[in-house]
């Protein structure tokens, strides 16, 4: 296909450079500096797409971010994207793009059979049918659901890299029109740190479609000079294609940078980056965007906004019709006549509902011979597939009917405008309200809770005068307030002005018979709203503008209602008989301003990065002996180490069998260690843990449970005596740093009298246990200052020297019920000893194991793991450890042991249970009841909450949590599993070496 | 109330929908009321709704300050269940779930209940071990409830990534096949037209500033429209439970906070069930019009402005790349947040206080849509016959003196 | 037994500098890694107002305390450091070699006094990054502010790079900023494939000592 | 994305900190002696204002130093920051809480 509407002179694309693309399959070429959109219309094509609900064929309506009409697919595979707007994909080589939501194709639609029964489909049809017969639903979301959406979601996994930044400045500057480029380098000169971002790949904003002159040179050298001053300032960054896509509390910015075009592979760079921007001031300079009246059938193909048909003659050199209808309010749709004049395009009309359009620009109009209609509407667009000819009639007193005869103008392009509205968005998202200027008939800022001020368009201020001033005032005054107050002698530019006349308000324009009745009155394009939708929720009560919004999803599409929110809400103001449409209000303005990929949000945190490993010295050992691992919190610990051909069980009963009979090592490096000093340290532990710390002699542990005020187990651990005033304290792995916050918390906010210090030594040791009636042997290989004899070194002692000639920490703890040793070394020295006791103990059957047969060993003993057998709702007493509450002192938590609930007897237990036949292995989060049966619901005593099979016991047994569990030993209870129900007999809670002769062995 | 069906729609259709009624009144308040109900979210409406069909009490009015179903109820992710670990919870979200079930036919308003099931994902054996307690727990309850090991989630939720090498990988899930979702704005004005129906007022736009009090009796309410009377009034205002508790000296154990969510852009169907992760926090489900609807977490401090934090989403994204990598080309369209009013227990209170004639319904947090139909049926009993049903008797104010909590911390994490 | 050269600083099993003689050199990488293990670390707690500790800890480490939030000090060699952690907490660092000499001195310096030494040499490893795009690389995972007007030489702060908790240490370099990132030892490796991932923009040259 | 003031190390990016709710909740002395009501008061009962707030945050990843902070719950606009032990900056608060939108106002309602 040629391009028929190119035009032959004009725009900033390179003719020299033709860039080749497909839509829908069919070849095309256009120009470097396209968008696809403008590729689109000099290659003749009308028909991009098709509605949302009632699949009626769209065009294109915009040049920019508002277009709500000319979505479609991009590409194909892993780096397909849904939903793109034509009008803001740069045009690049072998572009593929095919239109969204038809079948089989945007010409011939199949479900534009919908737009057949559109009067059974008001707004809110949904809610009042399909409600029979009840089971009815299911079948009717089927066929609804196939329906949705627009594009298709990639079916592969994104291949891009996104990427994050943070940074601070003195001034943001969103927006780089003529306000924006203004108050940056007023900014700028003050030697203040300025950020200036505009979405576009060009600075200029309007600029770029008009001809100005600034300073007596062209708007363009103007843009050019500028851009080039401010990038010879060291402080100030300049983006473009970046979009500021939301503002956030205590001015922080989100910035959505585009850096390589889809079909690049980026290679090392990025394909969109966002910028974390907190600045001390910020300047909205985000322009205006043209809105379009509201008529009937204004959303054929053909009928676009008056700006966008001047942007695409004198940015790309395009024209989007062969003759033109120019439907206006105001002043500024005049220049679109004349530039379509100057383009050779016919303008067949200009259609002004003002009655007496006598400004400079309609006296120009008429000038250059164009006919104007005043007074007048467009009651209808005839032209199913593109525009054919509009019918035009005069307008009555009160502009709420038509009169006189109609008459029908032939064109195939109407370009019209409502006026424009401020783009207010970002000062909304971060909490400013926003007010209805009934004069300019535009909602502008008021109060904002942020440092930020908009101008320009963004504030209302249209003319290129006044932006540039406001422009110098605003950057000045900003980096001023950020403690920048170097002046500049520089003067502000000058431009010309025509002054305009005030633009008429109709919102939306009669017709010949009621709106609704005929045609229809499109207020937001890409979800099928209409006029009569709006008047529809407000007779039916939804007058809320908020409930307008939701009933019939105005401005919910991908363009946030862009061009159709604010006309939206006037319909509705209209219809509830409200003169100010600032009464109505506008509905929240959210982020993001375009909508941003969530591979942006994510940014580098995918993948491998997704979140840290944590390692202990010898995680590169584990991985070389295969283990599997065990996610526990960030770090990875080794679940268990199979070998060849070994199940899980196997591997588990071989490393049970091995630390109960010979000797196991563990890698327990994970625990937390928190090094407490201080002359308060003693009675510091005994508010913190239950028991009582003050007897406890240098060179001994002691085990620990600490609680929430609530009463329920918070953590435990083994703490060990070091020296007069110094402690060591162990956690679970999971709990290591909120145990160091919590006993932080104590002491800076309650208790800031105990002198105490905590540190955390976590990572500074490597904890190597072994277990087992070969552990001494082995390791008293590795030492001679260090008596391991069980008199010298007894259960719950400790002892430094060296191990392997490693300083070293020798304790004797123990969570198997083994006689023990955790041997702690520095950290570096972990690897090299964990190495050596493996060759070493070869010969005693060295065997580690991981935190499965941990947890198995320890279960035979009955000990319990905070966050297994306790899930915050369980109290010492709840597992049989009264022993361990001091009846001496207070601690956190005993307070609540008084209140009713901790009293009451029924209170869950903590018990044993051995499955009736030993070769049955109960659930883990098994519930537990107390009679047989098979009806639903049945009352439920506990829950299992550690269940194993047991190599040493030769039988499976489990640990439970059952109400009046004590009281129940020797009775059976029942565990009713997924085909099966387990009978159990209730034991006390330990199962193995009950006296403990093994742990002070 | 003129019945809504395909014949209405099509008798209208004929006259260009001229002719439909209000869906409620916008009626003038009245200077007495035997009841007032403050808040004209889901649940404020459901309890006027129950008030008036279960036990005849329908001089009621709803005051709701903004526009009703505006609060945490018009931007939730819809997610319902009743999948919950403790008893007195399985109970109430069970009743919730079954009143849902008819709750289109009751209300002659379609809500869109899609009962499409909702899993929630196990990444580490912490997790499978807590789920399974759920399954089994829920199961006994007679409450259906499955866990499914990865292949078998995989052919319910095929876009998902099950890969055993990525960070958090997914080790199992439990699904509730009857949970789903639902349109959250149809179950707001279901509940309006049919309490409006029976003779509810609803008056939006009026703002409760005080309760009144006489002696340790409730008479009526301070409002920006004057003073409207009732004997009885009760709080159900969410995020705003503390903010209306104070005004008659009543202490809560609540908390307010940002919770966000978010919506792609409309895509083909893609993912027809409702997944929810708490390890790598996310939830997410397709919506009927295409969206992706996604939660992210709560923000970490008390906050009634209904914005939250971009780490927070950006947190919540990330885990969304990691189980769907697919889906990180799509865009998000809109994001927002609500006012959640969290109970250390993280159960809420539907109960009397030590005022009398004033009630509270609150804390619900981040998981209360799902609870509006039980809600406001066991909070209207409460209201008509001054002491509580049976399924809302655990979750009074005094179990925070007493301590019996229904802790729902340990199993859930966060409950949407 | 266990020789000494079995030690193993948190990121040897990379093998950094076999990879850095096989990366073909690159001359104008804008990022420069490198680990520097080993060195000896203390954190410090004590009273900053009170004169006899600071004095105290002056005379032993012959460095004066850093008590403004957020600034270091440094020795004459350049070597060794006192970073201010927190109002009542200081890292000392020294070379590796340094552990005894830090770990006595102090501990004698003082009686009756309360405060605590703790040897953390084993906690952390440190990277040290330089080159002409170091705070670019930085600043994608770091929300401090490390303009050269906010973030001077010599100043230190505790924060997050990406998804990992850091000391960061900007030395007192005259040419190109140099930033010392002092990391616990279990997030070394992932930290330092982050920034071997974000720097891939840049160009990355990793020096092992 | 708050911005907050660390006493010590000045403005840092929220995710530095953790939230330590409200400020100023004093434990009960002598707690075998408090009722159940005043023990639940203690652990369990929040102000939770629409206004200003005065509330503890930590500067976790930071200077690790706990301190207050009073900030207007209704807007997020930070009044300022005090140190454990000090006294709230009471004239400030009340000069913005003027201005504050909304707060826990006393009910005027109480008869
Ligand atoms: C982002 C998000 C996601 C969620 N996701 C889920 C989910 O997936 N599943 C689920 O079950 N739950 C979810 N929830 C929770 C759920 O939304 C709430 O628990 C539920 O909607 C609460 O309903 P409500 O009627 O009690 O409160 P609301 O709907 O908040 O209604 C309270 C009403 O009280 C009004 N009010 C307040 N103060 C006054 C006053 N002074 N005078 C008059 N009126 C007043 C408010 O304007 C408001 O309309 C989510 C919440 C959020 C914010
Ligand atoms: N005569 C009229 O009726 C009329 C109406 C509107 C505008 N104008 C003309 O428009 C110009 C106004 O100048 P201005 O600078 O205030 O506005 P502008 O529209 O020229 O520039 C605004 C710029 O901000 C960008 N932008 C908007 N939101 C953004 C975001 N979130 N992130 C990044 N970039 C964003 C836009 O792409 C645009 O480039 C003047 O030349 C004026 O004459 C005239
Ligand atoms: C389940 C659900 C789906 C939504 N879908 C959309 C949508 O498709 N488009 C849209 O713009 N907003 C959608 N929203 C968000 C609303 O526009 C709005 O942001 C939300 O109700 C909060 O209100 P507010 O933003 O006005 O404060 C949805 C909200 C919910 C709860
Ligand atoms: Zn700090």
């Amino acid at each position: 296909m040629a391009q028929t509407n190119r035009l032959a002179l004009g725009g900033d694309i390179d003719r020299t450079k033709p860039v080749n693309f497909t839509f829908n399959g069919h070849h095309m070429q256009g120009y470097a500096g396209d968008t696809l959109a403008s590729a689109l219309i000099a290659n003749g094509v009308r028909i991009v797409g098709r509605s949302f609900k009632y699949h009626r064929p769209r065009g294109i309506m915009a040049a920019g971010t508002e277009e709500a009409n000319a979505l479609v697919q991009l590409e194909t595979g892993a780096r397909t994207l849904a939903n793109q707007q034509a009008t803001r994909v740069e045009l690049y080589e072998g572009l593929s793009a095919t239109s969204i939501n038809c079948w089989p194709s945007p010409d011939f639609d199949l479900m534009s059979i919908n737009s057949w029964f559109h009067r059974l489909m008001p707004a809110g049809f949904y809610y009042k049918t399909f409600m029979w017969p009840v089971s009815g639903w299911k079948y009717y979301e089927h066929i609804i659901r196939r329906a949705a959406g627009l594009g298709k979601s990639p079916v592969e996994p994104d291949p891009d890299q996104y990427d994050h930044m943070h940074v601070h400045c003195d001034v943001l500057v969103v927006g780089g029109g003529a306000s924006g480029i203004s108050a940056a380098l007023a900014a700028g000169r003050t030697g203040a740190r300025v950020i200036l971002v505009d979405e576009s790949k060009d600075f200029g904003g309007q600029l770029l479609n008009e001809q100005y002159t600034i300073n007596n040179k062209s708007a363009s050298r103007w843009i050019e000079d500028a851009l080039a001053e401010l990038s010879t300032m060291e402080d100030v960054t300049v983006l473009k294609r970046t979009t500021a896509f939301g503002y956030y509390d205590h001015n922080y910015a989100g910035l959505l940078e585009t850096r390589t075009d889809i079909l690049t592979d980026g290679g090392d760079k990025t394909r969109q980056r966002l910028w974390h921007v907190r600045t001390k001031r910020c300047v909205l300079a985000t322009g205006a965007l043209e809105r379009p009246l509201i008529f009937s059938d204004n959303d054929r193909p053909g009928v676009m906004l008056a700006s966008a048909v001047r942007t695409y003659i004198q940015r790309y050199g395009v024209k989007p019709g062969n003759k033109a209808v120019i439907f206006t309010n105001n002043d500024d749709a005049y220049r679109t006549a004349l530039a379509l004049k100057e383009a050779a395009v016919k303008v067949a009309a200009i259609i002004d509902t003002r009655p007496v359009p006598d400004g400079e620009l309609p006296t120009q109009a008429i000038a250059a011979g164009i006919e104007i209609i005043d007074n007048a509407t467009i009651t209808g667009v005839n032209g199913g597939r593109g525009v054919k000819s509009v019918e035009v009639m005069s307008l009555n007193a009160a502009a709420d009917g038509v009169m006189g005869v109609a008459r029908t103008i032939l064109c195939d392009l109407v370009a019209s405008s409502g006026g424009w509205n401020p783009v207010i968005h970002l000062h909304s998202h971060s909490g400013g309200k926003a007010k209805f200027d009934q004069a300019r008939g535009i909602f502008i800022a008021s109060e904002t809770l942020q440092a930020s001020e908009c101008i320009g368009a963004a504030n209302g201020d249209f003319l290129l005068g006044d932006c540039l001033n406001e422009g110098f005032r605003a950057g000045k005054e900003a980096a001023s307030k950020a403690g920048f107050k170097k002046a500049s002698r520089r003067k502000i530019p000058i431009a010309e002005h025509i002054v305009e006349h005030p633009l008429r308000l109709i919102w939306a324009l009669p017709s010949t018979k009621s709106i609704g009745e005929r045609g229809k009155h499109f207020l937001d394009l890409q979800h099928d709203v209409t006029a009569a939708d709006v008047q529809l929720a407000a007779r039916e009560g939804y007058a809320s503008v908020e409930h307008t919004k939701r009933y019939t999803t105005l401005g919910m599409a991908t363009d946030q209602g862009k061009t159709g929110n604010i006309p939206g809400m006037a319909v509705l103001a209209q219809a509830l008989g409200v003169d100010n449409p600032g009464d109505v209000g506008t509905t929240t303005f959210r982020p993001p301003y375009t909508p941003v990929t969530l591979g942006a949000f994510a940014g580098r945190n995918v993948g491998v990065l997704t979140d840290p490993v944590r390692m202990t010295p010898m995680h590169h050992w584990h991985e070389l002996a295969a283990c599997k691992w065990e996610d526990v919190g960030q770090w990875k610990r080794p679940w268990y180490y199979p070998k060849q051909g070994e199940s899980m069980q196997d591997a588990v009963n071989r490393e049970c069998l091995a630390a109960r009979n010979a000797v196991g090592i563990l890698d327990a490096s994970t625990l937390g260690k928190i090094d407490i000093q201080g002359p308060d340290a003693a009675e510091f532990l005994n508010r913190i843990y239950t028991n009582a710390w003050s007897k406890l002699a240098i060179g001994k542990c002691r085990y620990g449970l600490m609680l929430k005020e609530d009463g329920m187990i918070f953590d435990d651990g083994v703490t060990t005596r070091l020296g007069e005033n110094h402690y060591l304290m162990t956690t679970t792995t999971s709990n290591a740093a909120s145990v160091l916050g919590w006993l932080e918390e104590w002491l800076q906010t309650e208790w800031p009298d105990l002198k105490v210090y905590c540190n955390s030594v976590t990572e500074a040791w490597a904890t190597l246990s072994i277990c087992g009636p070969n552990a001494r042997a082995l390791l008293s290989e590795f030492t001679d200052d260090i008596d391991l004899t069980p008199d010298a070194l007894p259960f719950m002692g400790m002892k430094e020297g060296t191990v392997g000639g490693i300083p070293a920490r020798v304790f004797r703890i123990s969570f198997t019920g083994e006689c023990s040793f955790e041997i702690n070394v520095p950290a570096s020295y972990g690897l090299a000893l964990w190495t050596q006791l493996m060759v070493a103990g070869e010969k005693y059957g060295i065997t580690p194991y991981g935190t499965e047969t941990m947890h198995v060993l320890r279960a035979e003993k009955g000990y319990i793991i905070v966050g297994q057998e306790t899930d915050g709702t369980v109290m010492p007493q709840d597992l049989g450890m009264d022993w361990i509450l001091s009846k001496k002192k207070d601690f956190i938590g005993r307070r609540s042991f008084t209140r009713p609930d901790s009293q009451r007897t029924e209170r869950k237990k903590l018990v044993g249970l051995l499955p009736v036949n030993p070769n049955d292995i109960l659930e883990e989060g098994g519930q537990v009841v107390a009679e047989k049966g098979d009806h639903r619901p049945i009352p439920m005593i506990g829950h299992v909450t550690s269940s194993y099979y047991s190599a040493n016991l030769g039988r499976s047994f489990a640990l439970a949590m059952i109400s009046n569990g004590t009281e129940r030993i020797g009775d059976r209870v029942y565990v009713p599993m997924d085909g099966k129900t387990i009978t159990c007999e209730v034991t006390a809670p330990i199962f193995f070496d009950s006296e403990g002769t093994r742990l002070h062995g | 109330m003129k019945k809504y069906s395909i014949f209405s729609l099509a008798r209208n259709a004929l006259n260009f929908h001229q002719d439909w009624e209000k869906a409620w009144r916008s009626p003038e308040p009245k200077k007495n009321y035997d009841a007032i109900i403050i808040g004209g979210g889901g649940h404020g409406l459901a309890t006027a709704y129950y008030l008036a069909k279960e036990h005849g009490i329908t001089n009621v009015a709803v005051i709701e300050k903004g526009w009703l179903g505006g609060g945490n109820t018009g931007r939730n992710t819809t997610i319902i269940r009743s999948n919950y670990l403790w008893d007195e919870s399985a109970r109430m979200y069970e009743k919730s779930l079954q009143l849902y079930e008819g709750l289109s036919q009751d209300l002659n308003y379609n809500i869109m209940l899609s009962q499409r099931g909702v899993l929630n994902l196990a990444h580490n054996l912490h997790d499978i071990r807590e789920l399974k307690r759920r399954v089994n727990a829920i199961k006994l309850n007679g409450i259906d409830s499955e866990f499914l090991t990865p292949e078998q989630i995989k052919s319910i939720v095929p876009m998902i990534n099950i890969s055993p090498a990525i960070r958090y990988p997914v080790l199992g899930a439990s699904i509730q096949r009857r949970g789903g979702v639902a349109r959250h704005d149809a179950v707001a004005w279901g509940y309006a037209r049919a309490a409006d129906a029976r003779g509810v007022d609803i008056i939006q736009q009026c703002e409760v500033t005080g309760i009144i009090r006489d002696g340790g009796r409730v008479t009526g309410v301070n409002t920006t429209r004057g003073v409207i009377n009732a004997p009885k009034v009760a709080i159900v205002t969410a995020g705003h439970s503390s903010v209306l508790a104070a005004m008659a000296d009543v202490r809560l154990p609540i908390s307010s906070f940002p919770l966000q969510a978010m919506v792609t852009e409309p895509v083909k169907p893609i993912l027809n069930s409702v997944v929810m992760s708490n390890a790598v926090h996310c939830y997410i489900s397709q919506s009927d019009k295409g969206e992706l609807v996604l939660g992210a977490g709560i923000d970490g401090y008390n906050s009634y402005t209904q914005r939250g934090s971009l780490h927070i989403v950006e947190e919540q994204l990330a885990a969304v790349c990691l189980l769907f990598p697919i889906f990180s080309r799509l865009r998000i369209m809109r994001k927002w947040g609500g006012i959640v009013d969290t109970c250390p227990d993280a159960s809420p209170i539907v109960s009397k206080t030590h005022v009398d004639g004033l009630y509270i319904n609150g804390g619900w947090g981040t998981g209360g849509f799902k609870g509006t139909p039980a809600s406001g049926w066991t909070f209207a009993h409460t209201i008509a016959r001054d002491e509580p049903h049976a399924l809302n008797a655990p979750f009074n104010l005094d179990r925070f003196t007493s301590g019996s909590l229904i802790d729902e911390h340990g199993a859930a994490a966060v409950a949407h | 037994m266990v020789d000494a050269y079995l030690r193993q600083s948190p990121l040897a099993h990379l093998h950094l500098a076999a990879r850095a003689t096989t990366s073909n050199a690159l001359p104008d990488a804008g990022v420069v890694l490198a680990e520097i293990p080993y060195l000896s670390q203390f954190v410090l707690r004590g009273n900053a107002d009170n004169q006899a500790f600071t004095a105290g800890i002056k005379k032993a480490l012959k460095l004066p305390l850093p008590i403004s939030p957020c600034t270091s000090s440094v020795d004459k060699t350049g070597h060794s450091h006192i970073l201010w952690m927190g109002p009542d907490e200081w890292l000392i660092v020294g070379p590796s070699d340094d552990q005894a000499h830090i770990n006595s001195s102090i501990s004698t310096a003082f009686r009756n006094q309360h405060f605590s030494l703790v040897n953390v040499s084993e906690s952390r490893t440190l990277i040290r990054l330089s080159g002409t795009q170091a705070q670019n690389l930085l600043e994608k995972g770091c929300s401090i502010d490390l303009h050269p007007s906010a973030f001077s030489p010599g100043s230190v702060v505790n924060t997050h790079l990406s998804h990992a908790h850091i000391t960061l240490h900007r030395l007192n370099s005259i040419q190109q900023p140099t930033y010392d990132l002092y990391v616990h030892r279990s997030f070394a490796e992932y930290l330092w494939s982050w920034l071997e991932d974000a720097a891939r923009e840049y160009g990355l040259d990793n020096r092992s000592k | 994305m708050l911005l907050i003031p660390c006493p010590w190390c000045g403005e840092r990016d929220e995710p530095e900190f953790h939230h330590g709710g409200e400020a100023h909740i004093k434990r009960p002395l002598e707690p075998d002696q408090s009722t159940d009501e005043e023990w639940a008061e203690y652990i369990f009962m929040r102000t939770n204002p629409k206004g200003v707030f005065l509330e503890r945050w930590v500067h976790q990843s930071g200077c690790r130093r706990w301190f207050n902070l009073a900030r207007n719950t209704a807007t997020n606009e930070i009044i300022g920051a005090y140190k454990m032990g000090e006294k709230p900056p009471i004239s400030t608060i009340a000069n913005k809480q003027k201005t504050a939108t909304v707060s826990n106002k006393k009910p005027k309602g109480v008869k």
